[in-house]
């Protein structure tokens, strides 16, 4: 090969990528473009729905979903599903809450530690039924499912643990704000940005990748696909239990049905927010963008003062819509794709 | 089918299989020993049912019976359905239940009452055809209007008002909020406008969120009646946080427990409830006085309810516990429930 | 990968009937109250509604999509009955209606999927929503009681101790059954769950089918609502939230595989039942709520684990990626 | 040979249950030389690679490296070892980039993570090495099997390994891609590397090898210097009996016109395609990797939607976009790739070969399970199927039986135009010449015959009309008598032809 002819090379595959970058940003442009029109609608008709106070309230709705739905996006890019998060962050927020309640004195870092290694504990089993003992992550986490919330109610045996009986400073964290965003949104960007840019940036990042597009072909070019899968779980159920510890601190009323059903709210953030639910691709980001849109949805549904009886299906309705969008957009760009291949290829 | 009458005949050792209007009531019966009563609540699990299922196995203790809890965990009809059965055929003398659907359990209560089993509602009633007795917190008409009128005082009858309800459809809190809105008709509430029912679908978050909504849609409300404790819990977390606080005021009913740190800090300045305990214990004398035909739920009998005092059973079968009590700064630190 | 496909099956199926004939056992020497013809009777009717679900949740699922939204489905056709009938409708009219309501929920479910191309679960879960939203629009809080006593008796009679809602059921079951493994569909839903393309390229109708089975699961679940408002004697639009779980669960722990392709529709059945057995032996034993759910999640994965674990034991001592079909 | 082995294989042995796919076979692998692998289908060539990466332990026998012992644990150890495996089937990972398929778990690292625009440079080398136009950010998604092929090749040419194996990495190529391929391998020959060559073309082993080792069964038969054995030897060696001529196309009078494509175009895949076969009559389309010939073949068979233009069959316009109306009219198709669209590879044997016409073994709405066995052992014998049990899911047979299932599949409903995308890659010389002899037959009995085949001795040998495509357009039509290797590859490579 001439180094003319090189050079054309590499021109054209950078017309190609250029392309295809467009086309993968478009994945969650779908979901900002949705982001943009629900807010935009929502606030021409109440000015009130913009204010400071409404969207930090919004930030602090989503937060929890949105750290879940990253925590999902892990699991989902291997081609998993964790239904268990719902009771993980169930046991975690009761299980801290009944701490702090029962031991006035121990320290608020101790707990939420606590926390964490007891969500992760909860993922390294749904992580080894997955990864060692392949029985089918929805299987295994519908069992996990109604186990962990078994041991929850067992636990609680019907108390309920209250805002008055927890620290104070405990409490706070799940409202206070710093530089004007609260804090378990800020907790929630941050796990989200790093989460990100190892999944971008990382070898064991791309890997999960991997084993979620082809777990055979993962086998073959040696990735220790259940070590990953593993971690991957493991990550996901630690995520739940600090999402539950926050839980805890943000609604200050516990019992043991915390979050019962979430896990359908988390799935849904995934996959409006573009990650493949059988696994490979979609990015954190598209996912936790889903939980704003969704939280969003909630917010503005309630400011419109729609109907409470019709909220159920109009969330429904525009949750249906968004994904939708996303797949008409995502249809077209392939269709114009393919017009264009021959044209860039010559 | 062939199995009603099966049941019954295995219940050989149970008052007459037969409805119970049929029966004459022997006022003087003596409590039988040894009685089976078990408690069926909405959902187990459920601080406010633990309480007053508790009441009820300690009232059951009294008396020399023995009282249990069994229930589903999530709050729907289909479930509870489930327990009825199952109790049936464990052969309890008595069935105490609050209906997550008065007319779902009805089927299943008949036939347990077919089989001689006792059955009392209390806290939601079901349809009369499925209960002896109807153990009620409180008269609804009481408790719907009183609530208005904690509010309005706190408002100075002026202002937006919205309820924070449990589900769409629970029975309790519909018909409570249909006689907040007739005593709203009243000239002396002209200048209260009740804008808006949200239901908090007696989950935490979600009636945490609504509370936002409300306040969010409505920036110049005035005040906020949650007649459920899960509701007034959330709205309260939701206010004592929100630059609103002291602003809004918020009524209704809830768990001294649970609501006493609002209180203190000014969120709320009064909210009502019965006490949950009590009801079940009075529910547990009912179930005992009906299983040892002391009454059989027609208008005009009385039963002793241990510490409680005598009760009188009214129309329709109702017999009511008392009026609430109102919870303020000044008495809240003398209840722990 | 074992190698014959049947025998897998039929493994599965014997390890479900020996946990099934066990507990029945174990129930009815051990638990005052079971062994008797009205609980029996009782514990059928109990799971109609599960089973009904289950037998087409079961072709969807072997055709490698789902349909989360099969209780609700059901909610907004009780809903639909129950505004009918408060509308003065005979119920005769208002039946045929209800199955309508279901196929055309099914049929937007199977629209969105086949010709947009969605995930189902996606698709599912936001009609999940919808359908319950327009259920509490149709019928809000009221609760619809006055029914028919002609068909609520109908709903909950039974012969002998066989409900007349488990006759439904076994005939339903046997119309499935034949479809799906003894039908030329049968044999297309199998192969367009594990491999659409290839299924594609044989000429199978890979969308027409997808469409109609999403229609049925729709169709199915309003038949189920009907009797579950007869049993219960009441129109809500809440009723059977949450059933979507049991059904999925009944369907998984039968031995389908939630990839497609695999399963079997007596598999299905049998799980069904188990975990009817299971709850009602429990609770009749005054087993504490917390431990059922402890015990039912216990069995969908213990049930799975089993067979694995023997195979992975298997794998410590010969190759490591035994029958990946890389060829 | 003065050089020690760097890989050997001594008495190795593999049994999957009942079959014992290889036994007591020995081999090893030299620096600085190729060294081909001969067999039937079935013959326990990629068990073999499988064994040599770690992907199946052998139930006895060892493996050597250096002369020391070893023990695969996994392929992850092969590849440590130095061992890098082209496999039979490509293995990418479909979302991701094609760079990313290559280096997946090699990734260059800078600083701060994956060095993305090192990994991106020294994929664009690799393909310029291969001669390859393909864009190193594009998703593998949707490469055509060739390139699909082509991205493992540079995959396993990243590796730098020691021991390069290559289990039919040319099936899915043509002419210059092949020659590329060797090109780079001879240059890693010199190198010092190893390597091990699969392949049912024999005129490529005798290109590229020098020493062949044969198997039979599972069993070894022969180890020989490439220049010491003829064709002949090595096909008597491979099948144990001799072969008759190869390419056995009759002449036959051809009938009318069965399949008429006229203008066919999808947008920017191929354009204004025309032609016609008639009954009794084989036609092959030629043309260079991603010229267009499946996509044109998915199209008329309506897997795909065509733009403009029209397909007829026996003088009937077809319904776009049906496959369904297609087989209705008499079309079958024998798709590229067995493993995505020729086969579900769960599925038993017979109830694949059953797939494609379940109608014709029903007995009222029911399937008749003889009636479906008896097809399908009739059609599996025709085709000297080698298999265990019909119960046997697919994926347990060889690459070339696994093709065989394909083509019973459609055989088996008796189409009237018959289009096959290389109807022989992965098939052993023996059955080549049965599929010819088959494809020949059934043209004799009035069947309209599409044959799509980078092959080119089998498009000269078997083709009445040679079509020939380039980027998307049909460029020439080169009859039977004028077709030579020359005048194809002209045509192909778009120089004008004569
Ligand atoms: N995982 C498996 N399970 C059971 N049998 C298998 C498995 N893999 C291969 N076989 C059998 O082992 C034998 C050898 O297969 P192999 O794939 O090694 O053949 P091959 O020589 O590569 O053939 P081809 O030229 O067709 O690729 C065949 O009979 C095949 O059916
Ligand atoms: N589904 C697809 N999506 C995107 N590109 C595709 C798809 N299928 C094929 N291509 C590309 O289209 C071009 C034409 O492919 P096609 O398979 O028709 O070629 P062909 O002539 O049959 O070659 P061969 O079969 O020998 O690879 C190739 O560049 C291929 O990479
Ligand atoms: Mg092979
Ligand atoms: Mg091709």
């Amino acid at each position: 090969m001439t180094v003319t002819e090189a050079e054309a090379e590499t021109r054209r595959s950078n017309g190609g990528r250029r392309l295809v970058d467009r086309v993968a940003r478009v994945r969650e442009l779908g979901i900002v473009v949705a982001l943009g029109i629900l807010f935009g609608v929502t606030g021409a008709v109440n000015p009130s729905f913009l204010t400071y106070a409404s969207l930090r309230d919004i930030l602090l709705n989503s937060a929890i979903v949105a750290m879940l739905a990253v925590g999902q996006t892990l699991v989902v890019i291997t081609r998993n599903v964790d239904l268990s998060v719902s009771s993980v962050v169930g046991l975690s927020a009761f299980g801290g809450a009944l701490i702090l309640a029962d031991n006035p004195g121990v320290p608020i870092p101790v707990v939420i530690a606590g926390c964490v290694l007891l969500g992760a504990a909860c993922g390294a089993i749904n992580g080894l039924l997955v990864g060692v003992a392949k029985v089918p992550a929805l299987v295994a986490t519908l069992g996990t499912l109604y186990a962990f919330r078994g041991i929850d109610y067992a636990w609680a045996g019907g108390r309920q643990v209250n805002a008055a009986d927890m620290p104070e400073s405990f409490l706070s964290l799940g409202t206070r704000s710093v530089l004007g965003i609260p804090l378990p949104a800020l907790v929630a960007l941050a796990v989200l940005l790093v989460v990100g840019w190892m999944l971008r940036n990382l070898r064991a990042g791309r890997e999960l990748y991997a084993i979620g597009s082809s777990p055979e072909a993962a086998v073959l070019a040696g990735i220790r696909v259940r070590r990953r899968i593993v971690a991957a779980f493991v990550a996901n159920g630690a995520l739940a239990g600090l999402a539950g510890i926050m839980w805890a601190a943000r609604f200050g009323t516990v019992d043991a049905t915390v979050a019962t059903g979430k896990e359908l709210d988390v799935i849904a953030a995934v996959v409006v927010g573009g990650v493949a639910i059988f696994g490979g691709s979609g990015t954190v980001y598209g996912a936790a963008l889903g939980a704003l849109l969704l939280a969003g949805i909630t917010s503005a549904l309630a400011v419109l003062r729609v109907d409470a009886l019709a909220q159920t299906a109009i969330n429904g309705a525009l949750l249906i819509a968004a994904i939708v969008l996303d797949r008409v957009l995502a249809l077209r760009v392939a269709a114009a794709l393919r017009r264009r291949r021959f044209h860039d290829a010559r | 089918g062939t199995t009603k009458t099966d049941v019954a005949q295995q219940q050989s050792s149970a008052p007459a299989a037969t409805a119970a209007s049929s029966a004459a009531a022997d006022p003087n019966a003596p409590l039988k020993q040894g009685l089976k009563i078990a408690f069926l609540p909405k959902q187990v699990n459920n601080p406010y049912f633990t309480i007053a299922d508790n009441g009820g196995i300690e009232a059951a203790k009294e008396f020399g019976g023995e009282g249990k809890e069994v229930g589903p965990s999530d709050a729907s009809a289909s479930s509870q359905v489930s327990y009825i059965n199952t109790l049936m055929q464990q052969k309890q003398d008595a069935i105490v239940i609050s209906a997550n659907d008065p007319n779902a359990v009805v089927p299943a209560l008949k036939q347990a009452r077919a089989a001689g089993i006792k059955v009392v509602s209390y806290d939601s009633d079901t349809a009369a055809e499925g209960r002896d007795v109807f153990v009620n917190q409180a008269g609804a008409e009481d408790l719907g209007r009183t609530e208005v009128q904690l509010l309005a005082e706190q408002i100075d009858h002026k202002g937006k008002i919205a309820v924070l309800s449990a589900t769409p459809n629970a029975t309790n809190q519909n018909t409570w909020i249909e006689f907040m809105k007739d005593e709203l008709k009243k000239p002396e509430y002209k200048d209260m406008e009740l804008v808006k029912v949200a239901y908090g679908n007696d989950d935490d978050q979600k009636s945490f969120t609504e509370t936002q909504g409300l306040l969010r849609s409505y920036p110049d409300l005035a005040g906020i009646i949650s007649p459920t404790t899960v509701g007034i819990a959330a709205a309260a977390r939701y206010l004592s946080d929100s630059p609103s606080k002291g602003k809004v005021k918020l009524t209704g009913l809830g768990t001294p427990n649970q609501l006493r740190k609002f209180v203190k800090d000014g969120t709320i300045e009064a909210f009502e409830l019965w006490n949950p305990a009590d009801l079940g214990y009075l529910a547990s004398y009912a179930a005992a006085a009906l299983a040892s035909g002391q009454i059989t739920g027609t208008e005009g009998e009385k039963f002793k309810a241990g510490k409680l005092g005598e009760y009188t059973v009214g129309a329709k079968g109702e017999v009511l516990l008392g009026k609430p009590t109102v919870f303020n700064k000044e008495n809240i630190d003398k209840f722990d429930f | 990968m074992p190698a014959d496909l049947a025998r897998v099956a039929r493994r599965w199926e014997g390890l479900i009937l020996v946990l099934l004939v066990a507990v029945v056992l174990w129930a009815s020497l051990g638990i005052d109250g079971f062994a008797n013809v009205s609980n029996v009777s009782f514990l059928l009717l109990d799971t109609t509604e599960i089973a009904l679900m289950a037998l087409t949740m079961t072709l969807v699922i072997v055709a490698a999509e789902i349909d989360l939204s099969v209780a609700s489905t059901l909610g907004l056709s009780c809903a639909v009955l129950g505004w009918l009938w408060n509308a003065g409708l005979p119920i005769e009219a208002i039946m045929p209606i209800c199955l309508l309501v279901g196929a055309a929920c099914g049929a937007f479910n199977g629209l969105l999927v086949t010709r947009l191309g969605l995930p189902s679960l996606a698709v599912t879960i936001g009609t999940f929503a919808l359908f319950r939203g327009l259920a509490y629009v149709m019928l809000g809080d009221q609760a619809v009681a006055d029914l028919p006593p002609a068909y609520t008796s109908l709903a909950t009679a039974s012969v002998g101790p066989i409900p007349l809602a488990t006759l439904l059921v076994v005939v339903l079951a046997a119309v499935a059954g034949v479809v799906l493994h003894a039908t030329g569909l049968g044999r297309s839903i199998f192969a367009l769950g594990s491999n659409v393309d290839a299924a594609y390229f044989s000429g199978v109708r890979v969308k027409r089918i997808k469409l109609w089975l999403f229609v049925a699961s729709g169709v199915m679940a309003s038949l189920a609502s009907l009797v579950y408002t007869f049993r219960y004697a009441s129109a809500r639009a809440d009723n059977g939230v949450g059933l979507e779980l049991a059904v999925v669960a009944a369907v998984l722990l039968g031995g389908v595989s939630i990839f497609g392709g695999r399963g079997t529709l007596p598999g299905v059945l049998m799980a069904v039942l188990l975990l009817g057995v299971v709850r009602n032996a429990l609770i009749l034993a005054d087993v504490a709520n917390e431990v059922l759910n402890f015990v039912t999640g216990l069995l969908l994965v213990a049930s799975v684990l089993a067979p694995n674990l023997g195979a992975f034991w298997r794998r410590r001592t010969t190759p490591q990626v035994e029958g990946k079909s890389v060829s | 040979m003065d050089v020690s082995p760097v890989l050997s294989l001594s008495q190795v042995s593999k049994s999957f249950g009942a079959v014992r796919a290889v036994r007591e076979v020995s081999l090893d692998l030299f620096p600085g030389e190729a060294h081909a692998l001969a067999g039937e289908n079935g013959a326990g060539k990629s068990t073999l690679v499988k064994i040599l990466s770690g992907v199946h332990r052998p139930d006895s026998g060892r493996i050597l490296l250096d002369g020391e012992p070893v023990e695969f644990g996994g392929p992850a150890d092969a590849q440590h070892a130095g061992v890098a495996v082209i496999y039979q089937e490509p293995t990418l990972f479909p979302d991701l980039s094609v760079m990313e398929n290559i280096f997946m778990g090699r990734q260059p690292r800078s600083r701060l993570g994956i060095d993305r625009r090192a990994m991106r440079a020294s994929a664009a080398e690799l393909f310029a090495g291969l001669g390859v136009r393909l864009d190193p950010d594009q998703p593998a998604r949707g490469l055509s099997i060739a390139d699909q092929q082509l991205v493992e090749i540079a995959k396993a040419l990243s590796l730098r390994a020691r021991v390069l194996v290559m289990d039919e990495p040319t099936a899915a190529l043509s002419g210059k891609e092949v020659a590329r391929l060797f090109g780079v391998a001879r240059t890693l020959r010199e190198q010092g590397c190893a390597l091990l060559f699969i392949s049912h073309r024999l005129e490529e082993m005798f290109e590229l090898c020098q020493r062949v080792t044969t198997l039979r069964d599972g069993a070894f038969v022969a180890s020989d210097l490439i220049a010491d054995i003829s064709a002949d030897d090595l096909v008597r060696r491979m099948v144990g009996r001799d072969l008759e001529a190869l390419f056995p196309k009759q002449e036959t009078d051809t009938g009318e016109v069965a399949l008429q494509v006229r203008r066919l175009t999808r947008e920017g895949v191929f354009t204004d395609v025309s032609f016609e076969v008639r009954r009794g009559e084989i036609v092959a389309l030629a043309g260079l990797v991603g010229a267009g010939r499946s996509e044109v073949a998915r199209a008329v068979f309506g897997i795909d939607r065509w733009d403009a233009g029209s397909v007829e069959v026996d003088g009937r316009r077809l319904r776009p976009a049906s496959p369904t109306a297609a087989m209705a009219a008499g079309l079958a198709l024998v798709p590229e790739d067995r493993r995505q669209q020729g086969l579900v590879m769960d599925l038993s044997i017979e109830r694949n070969i059953g797939l494609a016409g379940l109608a014709s073994v029903r007995r009222g709405p029911l399937i008749s399970r003889p009636a479906e066995r008896e097809r399908a052992r009739d059609w599996a014998v025709r085709l000297r199927l080698k298999f265990g049990r019909l119960t046997d899911p697919v994926n347990v047979l060889s690459g070339g039986n696994q093709q065989k299932v394909v083509l019973a599949k459609w055989l088996a409903r008796k189409p009237s135009v018959l289009i096959v995308d290389e109807p022989t890659r992965g098939i052993d010389v023996g059955t080549k010449a049965e599929v010819h002899r088959l494809l020949s037959e059934l043209a004799a009995g009035g069947v309209a015959v599409l044959m799509i085949s980078s092959e080119l001795p089998e498009v000269l040998g078997m083709a009445d009309r040679v079509l020939v495509m380039h980027e998307g357009r049909l460029v020439a039509e080169i009859g039977r008598a004028e077709a030579t290797e020359e005048s194809v590859m002209a045509a192909a490579t778009g120089r004008s032809v004569a």
